[in-house]
């Protein structure tokens, strides 16, 4: 079995609200030091495949097609062999 | 097994009892039946004889207290269910999750009934917002309501929040769901026809809301923690669907009786139902749909995952059902059949896990009538006496104060992240007096509020009581609505501490006492004990939840003032009466004196009266005086009118208890003056005091006592400090 | 002229558009379930607003696989007439069949409120019955209706014509006070190029009787009606 | 100045109704391949700091007291050093 941690963010530019307001909590508490947040979703899909390179495939077309929305996010993934 | 029973919370002689009632010693999954069962939460232990003295018939009620929700008829085979319920320590705990989940409960209690929810209420209560951890509960629980009702479509229409230091630890976080159908939509939770099949659906079952504290036995001691998380989430999208579903198959005629799981999930619903039925189940915890691996038996049972239901298809029907579920893409189980030999048989595979006499979990539960004791603190503060109290020096100062206050401040925070008016038919949303929903094909209204102060209950429980309810009924009148019946969520401290026993009888009594003379019986309601933080317990807190019927929508009436030239009149008589009000607890910060008086005579007499005249279209505008007294009333209805008012009256009593005293029984209420006589013939046939006090118009806030100007505020900045209070709280 | 109301799991305003369509406006109207593939007779389609598959992901991103998006899309291909209503609206962005994407309000709370709207764009199907400039008092209520475009794009919507609605003042004033939810250039509503499908976040049907406080909605549905009745054209 | 990509996750055992209707999703998609799916989200904090000891300590007290929820969340960082 394979798991891809997949990692989605707002594109560069698109400005982020929630991670402004994450950001003005933070300096609030504080943490001064902070100077940018930015947040996105983090995904753990576990998937079994032939291979690899299949595994590889799947996950990016999954990606593609449904997981992250190609006009305002950007997706990375890595991916791993895992015990069933 | 001594110290087993013991870490489940039961004591020694109800122990006793079950070894009795089972005839030999109960294996462990059979003792942890026990103890869900006849824990305070789910048998009422502590409270079953004084809530049995409450008023609960009446020839609108078709459904009292004992089924998931209460049924009231409104007419053209029309009917109303509708429930309050608490979820204080969940939310206490995460108050995202624990809101969301509170409300996921309600709305299942009155879709059970074969009701459509229409509408969703709630009545919140928190420490002051000055503190982080509150505010953060406060955040929390406000938009884990948002969320879940927002989800499912249910529009949130009214509700409550007040904000007192004793409820800093313990936020009280009450759901009220009300619903509709026709009389012969009716459903109960019962089990019935032997052979049946029993089915599980909805969503798989998982180790949510186990408890820990309960379960600290040596036997589970080497499961970790991160195994049992005792917060469920909550899936409303999942609901949605099993609403849908539910909905349909009443419809199909396919079911006889069916029960969420709440509390206790499996356990609990099953007992229930067979109770109900006269009848048994048997049940095998391995058809149960999961979600984890390696449950043991008794977590099946007592899981409290969200989201499930407990349904009995007639036999042969099953087809139809599958239907129905596999179009909302539902999971269904078949985990078992009705029996008729009154016992409840847990197999797991082949294997008996546990057999218990169904009666033996739900009516053979001990009850209890603790020691109650007038608690001392009473007479130290009922001793205050306002009277004695400096003059303010500037009453427009003072009125600012209060509207700036929290619990006086607009909740426009909270409610407008609500979707109040999903379904299209909220007539009047929240910020009135009650909120009204139209009924589709019909020109009828139901009238929803929620009520409770609690501050009047802190000072005498008895009268607080008798006027959560007087008052949730005058809400309901000045929106036009005759009031029907009543839900009621009884949130107070430790009952094994007589004190807080004592303001639990008296607070029934006060509210029964209220029920009778309204015509308002009580058909549903929930109790939330132990509200306690180090010791200390939270105000007693009687929440009622009422619903009336506007019998003619062209007769709605909302409190906002409407056009220059109107004339104000108060219906009833200020009183001076400055105890347990805002303006002492706000501006003196004393949570002192004695609550204002309540004669219901003339409690009726006002509601009626004014029900008539709203009714004969004389008033085109009504605000009951509450929290704030008669200076924060007009100050509303000005706000909300967007237009100003100029009150002059002459009276013996002293400024700031003309203004800021919260005598009870009064109605501000603006007529045209054409209509001043019509509504002077109404208010004679009643008996009632109507006193012209002033006119609408302008933009200021004026308010003349004993020909001394004693408040002029602009409209805008009245408004703004109202409005803007708790947003400015939060930042 | 017959509506269709597409109805995925967890469509709220499903009902809602069906009874504003079928009481107030008197025209036929049926609900299609979103596994339908047939949807052959129709005038004009809508999508209602709710939280289809639960908003989980994204909103609109797992409602746009649903089988009958496929006839959708080749019913707007041929010209039909689409209406995404809030979650509606999401549904059409993430099918590419509007441009644009959602993010949450800038708030970051839900928002349910009466919004005004200037109509910027009187000449399409859905508009006609309205004057350039007209404000319409409409409801919102929505927990991510904040559009975005970039620049460029926006640039090229206003080129086109494309910008239905934005939101103003009771005055007409389009300032970023009266944006409920921070969207780009105060956007509340655009259609595709060949204007056929429009897609708003506020809720028209939520406001087409005077018992709920105002009729303003009402003019998108006679628009609709009144376009379909001149067959096809703008009288 | 340091950056924390931090990733939040919800506890096992916690229910995750979105991760299931992806996987639900996914499914439909004729990705019968996938065995499960958990979400969960993504942040990228960037920070100031005299060196990467005290950056850590912030790091983990803000995720502690603000970007994870210890009811139902754990949560896992990586800290680097990026030019500013
Ligand atoms: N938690 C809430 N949810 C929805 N509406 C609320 C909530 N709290 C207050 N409201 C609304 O705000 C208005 C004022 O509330 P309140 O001061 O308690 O009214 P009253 O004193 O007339 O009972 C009411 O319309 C009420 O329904
Ligand atoms: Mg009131």
């Amino acid at each position: 079995m394979y798991q891809a941690k997949i990692k989605v963010t707002l594109k560069k530019g698109v400005l982020d609200p929630q991670g402004s307001a994450v950001q003005r909590s933070l300096r609030a508490l504080d943490y001064g030091e902070v100077t940018s947040v930015r947040i996105g979703k983090y995904m753990e899909v576990n998937l079994e495949a032939s291979n690899k390179e299949t595994a590889e495939e799947q996950v990016k077309e999954m990606c593609q097609r449904l997981l992250a929305n190609p006009v305002i996010e950007d997706y990375t993934y890595n991916l791993v062999e895992v015990k069933s | 097994m001594a110290k087993l029973f013991q870490e489940m919370g039961l004591l020694a002689s109800e122990y006793e009892k079950i070894v009795k009632l089972m005839g030999r010693e109960p294996n462990y999954t059979e003792l942890s039946m026990f103890s869900v069962m006849w824990s305070e939460h789910c048998s009422y232990k502590h409270s079953r004889p004084v809530l049995g003295t409450f008023p609960t018939t009446g020839p609108q009620v078709l459904q009292g207290p004992g089924e998931n929700a209460g049924v009231v008829d409104i007419g053209d085979n029309q009917a109303v269910a509708f429930k309050i319920e608490s979820h204080n320590h969940p939310s206490a705990i995460e108050p995202f999750q624990g809101a969301a989940t509170g409300v996921g409960g309600i709305i299942r209690d009155v879709f059970t009934m074969g009701a459509r929810p229409i509408a969703l209420l709630n009545s919140l209560r928190f420490g002051s917002l000055d503190n982080d951890r509150v505010k953060y509960l406060f955040d929390g629980v406000v938009s884990g309501i948002s969320w879940y009702g927002n989800c499912i479509g249910i529009p949130t229409v009214a509700g409550e929040v007040y904000f007192n230091d004793s409820y800093a630890g313990n936020p009280l976080v009450n759901a009220m769901c009300v619903g509709l159908l026709n009389h012969d939509e009716l459903k109960k939770g019962v089990a019935s026809g032997i052979g049946n099949p029993v089915m599980v659906i909805g969503a798989r079952t998982g180790r949510d809301g186990i408890h820990g504290a309960t379960f600290a036995s040596e036997e589970l001691s080497d499961k970790s923690e991160e195994k049992r998380p005792s917060v469920q989430v909550g899936d409303p999208f999942m609901e949605k669907l099993l609403l849908e579903a539910c909905l349909e198959l009443i419809r199909s005629g396919a079911v006889i009786g069916m029960q969420d799981m709440g509390a206790a999930g499996l356990i609990s619903s099953s007992c229930e139902m067979a109770t109900r039925g006269g009848s048994g189940m048997v049940m095998d915890v391995a058809e149960v749909p999961r979600r984890e691996e390696g449950m043991e038996p008794y977590e099946v049972l007592l899981s409290e995952s969200q989201e499930r239901m407990l349904v009995i298809p007639r036999k042969g029907k099953e087809q139809i059902v599958e239907e129905i579920f596999n179009k909302w893409g539902l999971e269904a189980a078949v985990i078992g059949h009705v029996t008729d030999d009154g016992m409840l048989t847990i197999m797991e595979g082949d294997k008996i896990a546990a057999q218990v006499p169904a009666t033996a979990l739900t009516e053979e539960c001990p009850v209890y009538r603790p020691e109650a004791k007038e608690p001392e603190y009473l007479s130290r503060v009922n001793a205050f006496s306002p009277e004695d109290l400096p003059l303010p020096k500037d009453c427009s100062e003072v009125l600012l104060s209060l509207l700036a206050s929290p619990s006086i401040a607009s909740k426009e925070w909270v409610y407008r992240q609500y979707d109040y008016m999903v379904r299209t038919n909220t007539v009047i949303g929240p910020g009135s007096d009650a909120a009204i929903l139209r009924v589709k094909g019909t020109n009828k209204g139901i009238a929803v509020t929620t009520d409770c102060n609690s501050l009047y209950c802190y000072l005498d429980p008895f009268t607080g009581g008798a006027i959560a309810v007087a008052e949730a009924a005058r809400n309901l009148v000045c929106s036009g609505a005759k009031p029907l019946a009543v839900t009621d969520c009884l949130n107070f401290g430790n009952p094994e501490k007589p004190e807080i026993y004592w303001q639990f009888k008296e607070a029934v009594a006060g509210m029964s006492e209220a029920c009778k003379r309204l015509s308002t019986p009580v058909v549903s309601g929930n109790v939330s004990f132990y509200n306690e933080t180090n010791g200390g317990s939270v105000y007693p807190t009687p929440v009622v939840g009422m619903v009336g019927l506007v019998e003619d929508l062209n007769h709605r009436c909302s409190m906002d003032f409407k056009e220059e030239g109107h004339l104000m009149f108060l219906l009833g008589q200020t009183k001076s009466e400055l105890g347990g009000s805002q303006y002492l607890s706000v501006i003196h910060g004393k949570d002192m004196g004695k609550t204002p008086s309540l004669d219901l005579d003339t409690e009726a007499a006002v509601q009626e009266c004014c029900l008539e005249a709203i009714k004969k279209g004389i008033v085109v505008s009504a605000h009951d005086c509450a929290e704030g007294g008669l200076a924060v009333a007009a100050a509303e209805s000005a706000i909300s009118g967007g237009i100003g008012c100029s009150v002059n009256i002459n009276t013996e009593l002293a400024s700031h208890e003309l203004l800021f005293s919260e005598s009870q029984s009064r109605i501000i209420i603006t007529v045209a003056p054409k209509d001043v006589e019509k509504l002077m013939t109404t208010a004679n046939k009643f008996g009632v005091i109507c006193e012209e006090i002033g006119t609408v118009g302008g933009s200021t806030i004026e308010m003349t006592v004993s020909e001394k100007l004693q408040i002029s505020v602009s409209l805008e900045i009245a408004a703004s400090t109202w409005r803007e209070a708790i947003a400015c709280k939060l930042t | 002229m017959k509506f269709g109301v597409v109805v995925f799991p967890g469509s709220n305003c499903d009902t809602d558009v069906k009874y504003a369509i079928e009481t107030v406006l008197k025209q036929p109207v049926d609900y299609l379930w979103h596994q339908e593939g047939d949807i052959a007779g129709y005038d004009c389609l809508v999508l209602p607003g709710g939280f289809s598959f639960g908003d989980y992901l994204r909103i609109g991103a797992i409602a746009r696989f649903s089988p009958i998006m496929k006839s959708v899309e080749q019913f707007a291909g041929n010209g039909g007439l689409v209406v995404g209503i809030c979650n509606g609206f999401q549904i059409l962005l993430e099918a590419g069949l509007l441009p644009g994407a959602m993010k949450m309000n800038d708030s970051l709370q839900f928002r349910c409120q009466d919004a005004y709207l200037k109509v910027e764009n009187n000449e399409t199907a859905f508009t006609n019955k309205m004057m350039p400039g007209n404000i319409l008092r409409v409801p919102v209520a929505h927990g991510e209706g904040n559009y975005y475009a970039d620049e460029s794009m926006v640039a090229e919507l206003e080129r086109n014509g494309q910008i239905v609605f934005r939101y103003s003042s009771s005055k007409g004033a389009v300032v970023p006070e009266a944006n409920p939810n921070g969207s780009t250039a105060n956007i509340a509503g655009v259609i595709n190029k060949e204007g056929n499908v429009l897609g708003m976040m506020p809720h028209p049907e939520r406001c087409a009787e005077t018992l709920l406080g105002g009729e303003d909605g009402k003019l998108i549905f006679e628009s609709i009606i009144d376009w379909h009745q001149g067959g096809g054209k703008l009288g």
